[in-house]
């Protein structure tokens, strides 16, 4: 199997603060992988590196999608990146606050249809079609998720944990191969986690995805995660299985310092 | 409760579209037009009273045509874009003749709609030279000589009067000074003793000359001829007195204005200005300036003998002429010469008024004077 | 290459910087503050001169000597306009404090607008000569055709008033209230300090110093009228988002460089396209910076 | 939190408004009481208008203290007016035997104005007509896009002089140079947008500010093309398959032309609002980071956004030059822009209906408020400051078309 994203070296300078420093990784097509690290470990700007909000100092992002070729992502910007199937959450959550859910929803669906402006002024039933279509697919991924009944609520007035759940609906509209789930069960209760586990396990298997996670949360990463990515000063101290992780020296001293910091 | 007030504000305001649609014939009106709010209404107003009382004059000698005269007014606030809404409303109202409208642009947006619906115009104080000498508006009259005029004056003068050779000529970037500039250049560069050293813009309202005094120095001018209005000129005066360069400064009836004297002070001292011919020692004018003193206990302000004059070119013509036909009015206003403000006036086939000139004035010891 | 004409074309254009700053410190300092684009500040200024004026025409008649009118008509003229800036804080944007910025902008039109014809009408729409307050200083006799007395002044001043709002906004306790102000106004209250008080000192502070633009400005102009502070606002506006707007340092570097690219340009090119090299030259340092030469950038967090 | 007061009366508020009174009176003490004559050197004292200040700085600001409490008290409540408005469109919608008589009525008063007024009041509601064009055209850049844009009336000038230019050297017809306007403003936007619209809020605004007043000084200076200062004049009237229409005919064809372009503008703006382009607008406008994760080209939105608002500008541009037959640069000044401005915000950014309503107030209110003629802008500066304090999102706020399902269990 492929690796669906492979990155090689990567490193973002902020003027004099080197935030990622040459970090390679690479996941393969289906798994359920998760990065973690202190706080401030850098683990967001990777992210926020792989999706295009940064463009980075030095490295390479090839992504593979599935039965395509593997292309060079670097320095595009992130909506490209989302058309060629990256989605992604935030870890402070930022829904479009006074739209609907299904409005949400319907946004995410953005890259993966073609009106334009004279489809939408002229709205012929190309358009038309187009439109009851994404209507319809959007509610199809709010059943998915379990939020229909919030449907026509505007965002800001979900409980907490809908709003991560609809950031998940709002990224899986976008139709990716990939995944990237900024902490997803902050601020949730245990039963929500649990709820959280069930459903990115249904993803994974329903949708083919394959979902890269970052995570305070060690319940919900050893029990998912296939593979962990351990970061501490922005660079990459271990990699492996779950258990692996756990026996590791540097990633206890890395979390314990940080607590000792604290 | 809402629904009533709501449908009561709906019907108050069809009913006021609809006032201004009855017309009376037992009077004849005249429109006035021009701004009379906003920046420029101290150009506008002055020409408000003098119809008012020119008018209250013929009234009290029973009217023209045996009718009454009455005044419609209307601000056009010098806009271009407003002037066409203001005409369209006095050809409404049904005059059968405008004093106005003051500024160059304003006048010529509406000019078209008078002549559509042929009512003649004369203004007291667009110098825009096309207006008359492009032939498109007949029906076009004006008691003030046109830009040229002056500027042909202005030369003359700095040229064979002063006998300056290098000139620089500078304007404020608008209608009135730029088109002023535009002439006294292309004056200067058919004489044959004079050149133009510097032709410039200069930024209305801006904070300081300065750098353009520079310029001219660096150009080495001997005479500055500025087209534009006075609070412009008494800050380019001042500071070019501030830098104790010595050079002619002649400028435009824009100028001649006694604000101008009063804000540069002794700057203004020795500064040339060309303006419309002196009558106010005409008996005519004094008898004006004594009815405006009495009714509004001021001095006249600017334009005032020619939106006098105009007016009562305008109702002369109409008694002339025996009629409010235009055909008939604008032909009495070419054939017949009128007493006026200006003095004895008419009008020539352009629609300038002959009789009318400018003289070159002098600020001397706080005054301006004519130099004869 | 004319050296001497050079050298005349930089002075009028540090005259013409130190004016524009003049009036900019006190814009950027409200816009530091409270993010706030106050179009009305160029009215300040104008209601700093007229007040300058009356008061000025006061001493005169009653025949006080010139230095003696400059100081009482300047200090009076820096504490009314400074109560006009304060009175106008609480009607006009203190309720919108939380309002979406446009709404602010509106409303400091709507200000502007008002202030204006309030002079207009109250006043007069004429233009008023102006006094000059500051006397030619003798020892400037020989190099008067290069520099004024009174562009001695403005300049001094300018740079007096940015260093002293400089020291008061890294040093004080004020300034240091002002500054977390700016930063977060949330938090700044759970900290305790008085938000309203910052502000309206903030606006206490950019009239006051609009206000000595103003002296200054007309006794170097020689006149004014009630739209004095519409262009000047504008300009010094501009001037303050080139040099980075909310910077102090950078309202003053932002004014030179723009009265210098006016200068230059008239001198060297034309004066016709006087304003439109001013703005030309902002677009072209917003394309590369677009948080102005010493503007920080503003970074948002993912 | 203290209890606020519903009562009329209430001692704090007294207190307050006197001490406000008082403390206007003194700062507004040298401009309102003293005029200096300069000519004869002499000081009127004004008393009176210190009493005027008292007296209207106290009842002023009592009514004032008292409304801001009243507002507080209701936020959250939900707007009445707006209610009963929405309440009422949509009886008038549902009901197909009143929507009818009424639809009809309305049609046959707009298409019978010109035959049962005056030519004055078509032109002048032409005129409004044109400003509601402006005001929805702005309304795409600032209400959908969230651009804030001080230099539309730029565009406005690009479809005015686009005629007048075509005319003056082509002589190209009124009906050919529509299109084009709009065109030359959709592609000067497009030039305009690709470099400033990477900068943010004020900016923007201040860099759109600047694009304006460049045009403006260039159309001025530009003597031997666009006739300077004085602009170009005798641009013809619309005429009609080239029969000559006479003053009143063009002028009731202007109209016309207007309303359909109105009605035009109105359709493609709600249809604009409702498609996958106008969601990718809200959305950038409530977060540009999470929309460009969503996979919306935040460049390209904005482009769309800004090209799209300025075409209407051409278009009333083209139209505003055949109604005058004059342009001339001061027509479009930064004071222009501001007046649009001040029509999308005074009437509530987004709302159609609202912008209908600020342009008409704009224009034929301030037409015959020409009774107050030197108060008028003062009372307009007022009153932009107290809707702004009062009512923030315009005359008629925006009514959020909202996207639903009607599914079992939603």
């Amino acid at each position: 199997m492929a690796a669906v994203l492979d990155v090689q070296n990567l490193t973002m300078d902020f003027g004099g603060l080197r935030a990622v420093n040459d970090v390679s990784l690479s996941v393969q097509e289906g798994q359920i992988v998760s990065l973690i690290g202190p706080n401030g470990a850098g683990k967001t700007t990777f992210f926020n590196c792989v999706t295009g909000v940064y463009n980075p100092t030095r490295g390479a992002i090839h992504i593979c999608p599935p039965g395509k070729k593997q292309q060079k992502i670097n320095g595009m910007k992130p909506n490209r990146i989302t058309e060629r199937g990256l989605g992604r959450t935030f870890q402070n959550i930022r829904l479009f606050q006074n739209m609907t859910v299904l409005e949400n929803v319907m946004i995410g669906r953005h890259s993966r249809l073609n009106a334009g402006i004279l489809g939408a002024i002229l709205r012929g039933p190309s358009t038309k079609k187009e439109e009851y279509q994404v209507k319809e697919d959007s509610y199809r991924i709010l059943e998915k998720i379990g939020l229909t009944v919030f449907a026509n609520e505007l965002a800001k007035n979900l409980p907490y944990g809908a709003q991560r759940r609809l950031e998940i609906a709002r990224a899986l509209a976008t139709d990716p191969f990939l995944l990237l789930l900024d902490e997803p069960a902050a601020g949730m209760n245990p039963q929500e986690t649990q709820d959280l586990i069930r459903l990115i396990l249904t993803l994974r298997d329903t949708e083919q995805l394959t979902v890269f996670l970052i995570e305070h949360d060690m319940s919900l990463v050893m029990s998912l995660s296939e593979n962990i990515f351990v970061v501490d000063y922005g660079s990459l101290i271990a990699q492996g299985s779950p258990d692996e992780i756990k026996q590791n020296q540097r990633v206890i001293k890395a979390y314990l310092g940080e607590v000792v910091d604290a | 409760m809402k629904k009533i007030l709501f449908v009561c504000s709906l019907v108050l305001l069809v009913s006021v579209f609809f006032v201004g649609c009855q017309k009376d014939t037992g009077v004849i009106k005249i429109g006035v037009a021009g701004p009379h709010t906003g920046d420029l209404a101290s150009y506008g107003i002055p020409t408000v009273k003098a119809a008012e009382l020119v008018v209250a004059d013929w009234n009290a000698n029973g009217g023209v045509l045996g009718k009454k005269i009455e005044l419609v007014v209307e601000d056009d606030v010098c806009d271009p874009k407003v002037a066409p809404d203001v005409a369209t409303k006095l050809i409404g109202e049904g005059v059968v003749g405008i004093v106005g409208h003051i500024c160059s642009g304003a006048t010529e947006a509406a000019l078209g709609i008078y002549l559509d619906s042929s009512i003649p115009v004369i203004s007291p104080s667009a110098t825009n030279p096309p207006l008359t000498k492009s032939g498109a508006y007949p029906n076009f009259f004006r008691t003030i000589a046109p830009d040229d005029a002056q500027a042909i004056l202005e030369v003359d003068f700095v040229l064979n009067t002063l006998g300056k050779t290098r000139i620089a000529v500078l304007h404020d970037k608008q209608s009135y000074g730029k088109g002023l500039a535009e002439f006294a250049k292309s004056f200067i560069e058919q004489s044959s003793n004079g050149e133009v050293v510097l032709f410039e813009g200069i930024q209305a309202d801006a904070v300081d000359y300065s750098a353009v005094i520079n310029k001219v120095e660096n150009a080495g001018a001997d005479a500055i001829i500025y087209g534009g209005y006075h609070p412009e000129a008494s800050k380019l005066v001042s500071q070019i007195k501030e830098k104790g360069i010595n050079i002619a400064f002649i400028s435009d009836d824009g100028v001649k204005d006694d604000t101008f004297i009063e804000v540069a002070g002794s700057a203004a001292e020795g500064v040339y200005a060309s303006g419309p011919n002196d009558t106010t020692q005409d008996p005519i004018a004094v008898k004006a300036r004594e009815n405006h003193v009495a009714k509004y206990s001021e001095e006249p302000g600017a334009f005032f003998y020619n939106a006098y004059a105009a007016t009562q070119a305008l109702l002369t013509a109409i008694a002339n002429a025996e009629s409010t036909d235009y055909e008939a009015i604008t032909s009495a206003l070419t054939s017949n010469y009128v007493d006026t403000t200006l003095g004895s006036i008419s009008f020539d086939e352009n629609g300038d008024a002959i009789g009318v000139g400018f003289s070159m004035f002098q600020v001397q010891n706080g005054v301006y004077v004519e130099i004869k | 290459m004319n050296v001497q004409y050079l050298l005349n074309l930089l002075m009028s254009g540090l005259t013409k910087g130190s004016i524009y700053a003049l009036i900019a410190l006190g814009y950027t300092m409200v816009y530091g503050i409270i993010k706030l684009i106050n179009f009305a500040h160029g009215e300040i200024y104008m209601i700093g001169a007229f007040t300058a004026l009356i008061f000025a025409s006061l001493l005169h008649y009653m025949g006080v000597n010139m230095i003696l009118i400059l100081v009482i008509s300047m200090a009076f003229a820096v504490v009314f306009a400074s109560g006009y800036g304060i009175i106008m804080e609480k009607i006009a944007y203190k309720p919108l404090r939380d309002a979406p910025r446009l709404s602010a902008l509106i409303s400091a039109i709507g200000m502007s607008l008002f202030l204006q014809n309030y002079v207009l009408i109250i006043q007069t729409e004429r233009f008023l000569p102006f006094p000059r307050l500051i006397p030619d200083f003798p020892f400037l006799a020989p190099i008067q055709s290069f520099i004024s007395s009174r562009q001695i002044v403005i300049l001094a001043v300018t740079l007096v008033v940015m260093v002293f709002l400089s020291i008061l906004i890294k040093f004080t306790k004020i300034g240091k209230a002002m500054r977390a102000t700016s930063q977060d106004k949330t938090m700044s209250l759970l900290v305790g300090i008085n938000v309203n008080k910052v502000v309206s000192v903030t606006f206490l502070i950019g009239s006051a110093t609009a206000a000595i633009g103003g002296v200054l400005i007309a006794t170097y102009m020689g006149q004014i009228n009630y739209k004095i502070g519409f262009l000047a606002g504008i300009k010094a506006f501009v001037a303050a988002v080139l040099g980075g707007i909310g910077s102090i340092p950078g309202a003053v570097l932002g004014s030179f460089i723009l009265g210098l690219t006016e200068s230059l340009g008239t001198g060297y090119i034309s004066s016709d396209y006087e304003d439109v090299f001013a703005f030309l030259f902002l677009i072209l340092i917003l394309t590369f910076r677009p948080s102005g030469i010493l503007g920080k950038p503003e970074t948002q967090k993912v | 939190m203290k209890p606020l007061n519903k009562d009329l009366f209430n001692m704090k508020r007294l207190k307050v408004s006197l001490a406000m009174a008082f403390w206007l009176s003194v700062v507004t003490f040298p401009i309102m009481v003293i005029k200096i004559n300069t000519i004869n050197d002499t000081v009127i004292w004004r008393w009176g208008n210190l009493a005027l200040i008292v007296i209207l700085g106290l009842f002023g600001s009592y009514i004032w203290n008292y409304a801001l409490d009243r507002m507080k008290e209701r936020k959250g409540e939900s707007n009445r007016l707006k209610e009963t408005l929405s309440g009422l469109y949509q009886r008038l919608r549902s009901n197909p035997k009143v929507k009818k008589p009424v639809l009809a009525a309305v049609v046959l008063v707009i298409a019978a104005f010109p035959f049962i007024t005056s030519m004055y009041s078509t032109s002048i509601l032409t005129t409004a007509l044109i400003y509601v064009v402006l005001g929805l055209g702005l309304n795409i850049i600032i209400g959908l896009g969230g651009l804030l844009h001080l230099g539309y009336a730029a565009f406005f000038a690009v479809g005015a002089y686009t005629y007048a230019l075509l005319y003056q050297y082509f002589q190209i017809d009124f009906w050919i140079a529509l299109p084009l306007g709009g065109l030359f403003a959709f592609l000067f936007g497009l030039l305009v947008g690709i470099p400033v619209l990477r900068l943010r809020g004020d900016y923007l605004a201040i860099v759109t500010l600047a694009f304006g007043e460049i045009l403006r000084i260039i159309l001025n200076n530009w003597g031997p093309v666009t006739g300077g200062p004085d602009g170009i004049s005798r641009i013809p009237r619309p005429s009609f398959f080239g029969i000559d229409l006479k003053l009143q005919g063009s002028i009731n064809l202007t109209y016309y032309i207007m309303v359909l372009m109105v009605v035009i503008t109105i359709i493609v703006v709600r249809r604009l609002e409702d498609s996958r382009i106008g969601r990718a607008l809200e959305a950038m406008k409530e977060d540009e980071v999470a929309a460009e994760a969503m996979g919306i080209d935040i460049m390209k939105s904005k482009l769309t956004a800004f090209a799209l608002g300025s075409m209407w500008a051409g278009f009333a541009g083209v139209v505003m030059a055949a109604k005058t037959t004059k342009v001339t640069p001061d027509s479009f000044g930064l004071m222009e822009s501001v007046i649009v401005l001040c029509i999308v915000v005074l009437g509530g950014m987004g709302s159609i209906p609202g912008i209908l309503l600020g342009a008409f107030i704009f224009k034929i209110v301030m037409e015959y408020f020409r009774v107050f003629a030197m108060y008028r802008m003062l009372i307009f500066g007022a009153v932009l400051v107290i809707m702004m304090v009062f009512k923030p999102d315009g005359l008629i706020p925006k009514i959020r078309r909202k996207y639903t399902v009607e599914k079992e269990g939603a």
